[in-house]
């Protein structure tokens, strides 16, 4: 797998994306080019559009007008393109009467990913859950089924991660867990984007922050050019 | 109580039923006479009625024992209404499996679509849907709880199919009729009916030796039972 | 479980949200309705019944559509409260939880009536009998009673468990079935002819199935419930 | 749209999944046939079936209770996907949609098709017909192939809806009417005696159903799922 | 209703609290005594129990052993218990094709709280929904779920709230909205528990904290009496 993934299927650019529900628009021409190698944080308010942001590039959600390019490929009209993402929704997404094990399993064959057993009980074990393996998703508590949740994202090696506030319900471990591994990951020939309420622990380890507001992304700047930009600094001081 | 070690009275009990049946067994083959127009197929009659009578009972029981649960919250009472209504289950199958077995040589057919027959059936029916609840549960209390309240409502419909024959035209005889059996389909001879009624208690008493057994082994599946008092 | 004004006040809450959810989608009723005809239309094909039969089986026809249409209805009831743990909201209301079943039962009692009174003129233009007679429309509601209380008790105790999709249907035909022969024996009666009193027998027995599961309801309901 | 390896092999995985959960729970077949079961029954008393006319209804008979226990199967199968986005799972992984819609629809074949197979002996009991016979068999195999590719196709569309939960059945059985037709003929054409070349037309109609709603599948699936 | 919000309406006891999945013990003979005018904090790893103890006091779990009392009376026999608790949970609790408006209506009703659409109207605006309160719950973004949530928990003025990780998904202004309720009602005659995993924002206006673990409360102190206790000073340290 690792050959395959090229850099440029780690870069993401969206081109006068428009979202509407029910006329109104969410996205509203939006642009945002993400380069391979970023860590970038989106941020915005409630409502703003960064679930429907993120779920558009994971090719769950169809939008109205614009484009997606995935690494130059279209993920609509190439469904292996979407070999090279892995994304964590608001949503756990498992079948609640498998165990932890089991779904995981299930999610590695469909990506065909190799030495499957092998790999889900790493994946299980890195985000702690291996004595919790064979009990039933439905019976894991709300954190539990978000670690798992990030086992399952990162299962096939994605080189674009989709992240929605991933730190939800996430205890001190798991939280520390995952700030390891986002900087791990954190290389050339991978992309994240990731969206948070509270970036203040990212910003050590991003490389950008984007700014959604009013359907369009308001600033796009790298981390460690925030100080040029009075309006996002304050706006990521508030959000703390 | 230590449920892993078995109560002499279970023993005694044990005995009692093997007794009984065999003793059942040899009135019908030896004592009773052969009915003279249905021939010796009219023996499944004693385990036929028997297994209804038996079936009914034991329905009855799972439910008390499930209003038991609701009252008390102890899941020794499940396990009595669960072993109750399993051992009834089973009972009411063989009363529907020698019923067309009898069918088979008088009515020529297997089946028929009588009420008796159908709401016997349907009875069946309820109480196998009563483990499909169960085994949609996932918690010990949530299958004794609803199970119990299943139970409860499931029983209404047992003497429903005991008084079916009389709120429909049917061809199942009745037996146990007001005027006298004249819709009886044979005449019942003294020895018959001293068969019968052996037949009857033995039946109640293999009842009772198996929801028993089938009660502690439900206890023993269930470590907590008799701990949460 | 004393009937106190809150206690009515809270039936009536949710009751009313029920209500306010199918004019929202207007979809449960028409569905049902919807649901029931395909069923006449596939069971005339399907079993082919005969002309001069079916001016017998009507009465069967009617119930037997109108059971299957009200499981939808039942389900959807249901399936509503558990979207987004809805029925935790009601959980949490100060009120003794049968007041949950009553309003309820009360809602699927008036969608799957509404159905079932649009149901009888249709039924009068297909089959030779004018089937918008009072008698008849008693004996439906009284049916319907029976019917949805059951309907709403057996759909609370489905809604714990792993299959609670599919449940309902397996544990609520086989239990109403007394309650469905009652209805059709009587409607068969009535549109034959005879008066209310000539099938007072099993009027009585769905007089008695409303009593029994309503009194089920306001025992059971809080126990169904608990977690 | 090339039936790859890859693609094979994500069929696969989602039919393996789908037993999986079956074999977890044991339930959606169990809870169907019971279903099946208790239609039989309901129907008897309902319409007051006469012993004469039942020989003949039997197919009938079994096709009305294969298709409703088989909506349950269909309900549970999307259910599953339903429950906390896993279905936005499926959507995720690299292959063409339409090799969910394969995965789905052979699950739902298996389930039903293995209640058909339990029912046979058990409506050979009830009915004085030997109904396990190999050509009856076949077209069972046939009637519920046509049935469940269909059923796949609408339970994905009508997930989206407002209405889900009951929406299925309603699209659901009017569109299959003709299939069903073709199978009730197609069995009670094998239960006479005819051999299957004499009721070739009706196995043709089935078998046009089967490829034509396998071709709707592949074409449409994933512009029936994209949101 | 201020009348009938005795002091002792809002406390908490919790005697020897047993539950068990599938024999399990989660919690286990746990007791904890939440006064009141607390406004604790509940800290605990995933699945550590949070959840499950904050379900059962607010009745929608029953334990299999123990006794809850709030203000000295039994949630479980008398139902009018349930009047003084709100509670927001993991998952939102509304009916999804209905508008917010219409949702918080119907719980007002529930709790048959005066003046019915005056409250819900200031309730909607004080969490900034009211652009959004004609549009069905369905389409609310996760952040104003959440925010609806706790708008529908203070609906009926409580004078318990049970509150599991209500941060989460919140933007900084409803942060802040939450923050100063919070503070706002942290008055004699209320008792707040709230579960977090990010309890340091909290410790300005907490009471106490509770750390949850090995299915009983490990720790119970004031918050100014933290610097005591070594071990629970390292696990708030850790927790961020
Ligand atoms: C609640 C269930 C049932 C009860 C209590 C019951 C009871 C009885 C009784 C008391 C008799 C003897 C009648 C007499 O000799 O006057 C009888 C006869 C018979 N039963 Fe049942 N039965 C039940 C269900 C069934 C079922 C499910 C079948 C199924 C095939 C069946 C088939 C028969 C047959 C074939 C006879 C003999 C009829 C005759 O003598 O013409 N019964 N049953
Ligand atoms: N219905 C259930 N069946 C079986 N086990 C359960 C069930 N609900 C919870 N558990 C178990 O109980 C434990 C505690 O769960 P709970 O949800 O209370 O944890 P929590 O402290 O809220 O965790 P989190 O911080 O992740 O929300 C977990 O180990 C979980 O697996
Ligand atoms: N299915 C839908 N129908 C109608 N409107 C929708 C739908 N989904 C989202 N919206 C609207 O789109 C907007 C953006 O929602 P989205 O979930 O993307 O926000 P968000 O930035 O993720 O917010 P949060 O921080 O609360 O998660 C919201 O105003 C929401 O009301
Ligand atoms: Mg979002
Ligand atoms: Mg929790």
């Amino acid at each position: 797998m690792s050959t395959q993934t090229s850099t440029l299927l780690s870069q993401i650019e969206m081109r006068d994306l428009v979202k509407r529900f029910h006329h109104q628009p969410v996205l509203n021409h939006l642009s945002l080019r993400i380069n391979d190698g970023d860590l970038c944080v989106l941020v915005g308010d409630n409502g703003a559009g960064k679930t429907t942001l993120l779920r558009i590039l994971a090719g769950l959600v169809r939008p109205n007008h614009g484009i997606v390019t995935i690494g130059g490929a279209d993920p609509i009209s190439d469904p292996q393109v979407r070999r090279f993402i892995g994304y964590v929704g608001h949503q756990p997404m498992f079948y609640q009467d498998l165990t932890a094990l089991e779904n995981l399993v299930h999610y590695a064959r469909l990506y065909q990913v190799e030495a499957v057993q092998h790999t889900v009980i790493q994946a299980i074990q890195s985000v702690g859950l291996t004595p919790y393996q064979d009990q039933p998703v439905r019976t894991l508590s709300r954190g539990m089924q978000q670690r798992l949740s990030l086992a399952r994202a990162a299962l096939h090696q994605p080189s674009i991660l989709l992240l929605d506030e991933p730190y939800t319900g996430l205890d001190q471990d798991a939280a520390a867990f995952l700030d390891d591994t986002l900087q791990g990951l954190h290389t050339p020939g991978r992309t994240i984007l990731l969206a948070a309420h509270r970036p203040q622990r990212l910003l050590t380890i991003a490389s950008h922050v984007a700014w959604l507001k009013d359907g369009v992304i308001h600033r796009h700047l790298p981390v460690d050019r925030l100080g040029e930009d009075p309006e996002l600094g304050r706006y990521l001081q508030e959000v703390g | 109580m230590n449920v892993a070690k078995k109560p002499s009275l279970l023993v005694i009990l044990d005995i009692l039923t093997v007794l009984f049946m065999s003793a059942v067994l040899v009135l019908t083959w030896f004592f009773t006479p052969v009915e003279a127009v249905m021939g010796p197929v009219q023996k499944v009659f004693y385990f036929h009625i028997s297994a209804a009578w038996g079936g009914m009972l034991s329905f009855i029981l799972g439910a008390i024992a499930g209003a038991g649960y609701l009252r008390s919250r102890r899941l020794g009472w499940d396990s009595l209404s669960l072993a109750s209504i399993e051992v009834g289950l089973v009972f009411a199958l063989i009363a529907i499996l020698s019923g067309m077995i009898w069918a088979r040589p008088i009515w020529n057919t297997w089946w028929v679509w009588d009420p008796r027959l159908t709401t016997t059936a349907i009875m069946a029916l309820i109480y196998l849907a009563y483990f499909i609840l169960r085994g949609g549960l996932s918690t010990p209390e949530a299958r004794a709880r609803l199970g119990a309240v299943y139970a409860i409502l499931a029983v209404l419909t047992v003497p429903l199919t005991f008084f079916s024959i009389r709120l429909f035209r049917t061809i199942h005889p009745v037996v146990i009729a007001t005027g006298g059996g004249q819709g009886s389909a044979f005449n019942m001879t003294p020895r018959m009916l001293t068969a019968l009624f052996a037949s009857l208690l033995a039946f109640t008493i293999l009842l009772a030796d198996l929801v028993w057994h089938r009660f502690r082994l439900a206890q023993l599946q269930n470590p907590l039972s008799e701990e949460e008092n | 479980m004393k009937p106190s004004v809150s206690y009515l006040a809270a039936i009536w809450t949710i009751l009313r949200k029920d209500i306010q959810v199918e004019w929202r989608g207007r979809q449960g009723v028409p569905v049902m309705l919807v649901f029931a005809l395909t069923i006449v239309f596939l069971f005339n094909f399907a079993l082919q019944l005969s002309p001069d039969l079916q001016a017998g089986l009507a009465a069967g026809l009617l119930w037997v559509s109108l059971a299957f249409a009200s499981t939808l209805g039942l389900n959807r009831g249901i399936s509503l409260e558990r979207e987004n743990n809805a029925l935790d909201g009601l959980l949490l209301a100060p009120m003794d939880r049968s007041a949950i079943f009553f309003g309820k039962a009360l809602g699927n009692f008036c969608f799957t009536g509404l159905v079932g009174l649009v149901l009888l003129p249709v039924f009068s233009l297909f089959y030779p009998q004018n089937m918008l007679r009072l008698p008849l429309v008693l004996v439906m509601l009284l049916g319907l009673g029976a019917y949805t209380s059951l309907g709403t008790l057996l759909s609370a105790l489905s809604i714990q468990a792993r299959t609670r999709d599919v449940l309902l249907p397996v544990l609520l035909y086989p239990l109403a079935l007394p309650i469905l022969i009652a209805a059709v024996e009587a409607s068969r009666g009535v549109l034959t002819g005879q008066s209310l009193g000539d099938v007072s027998s099993w009027i009585y027995l769905l007089l008695a199935g409303i009593l029994l599961f309503n009194a089920g309801g306001l025992l059971f309901f809080e126990t169904i419930l608990e977690e």
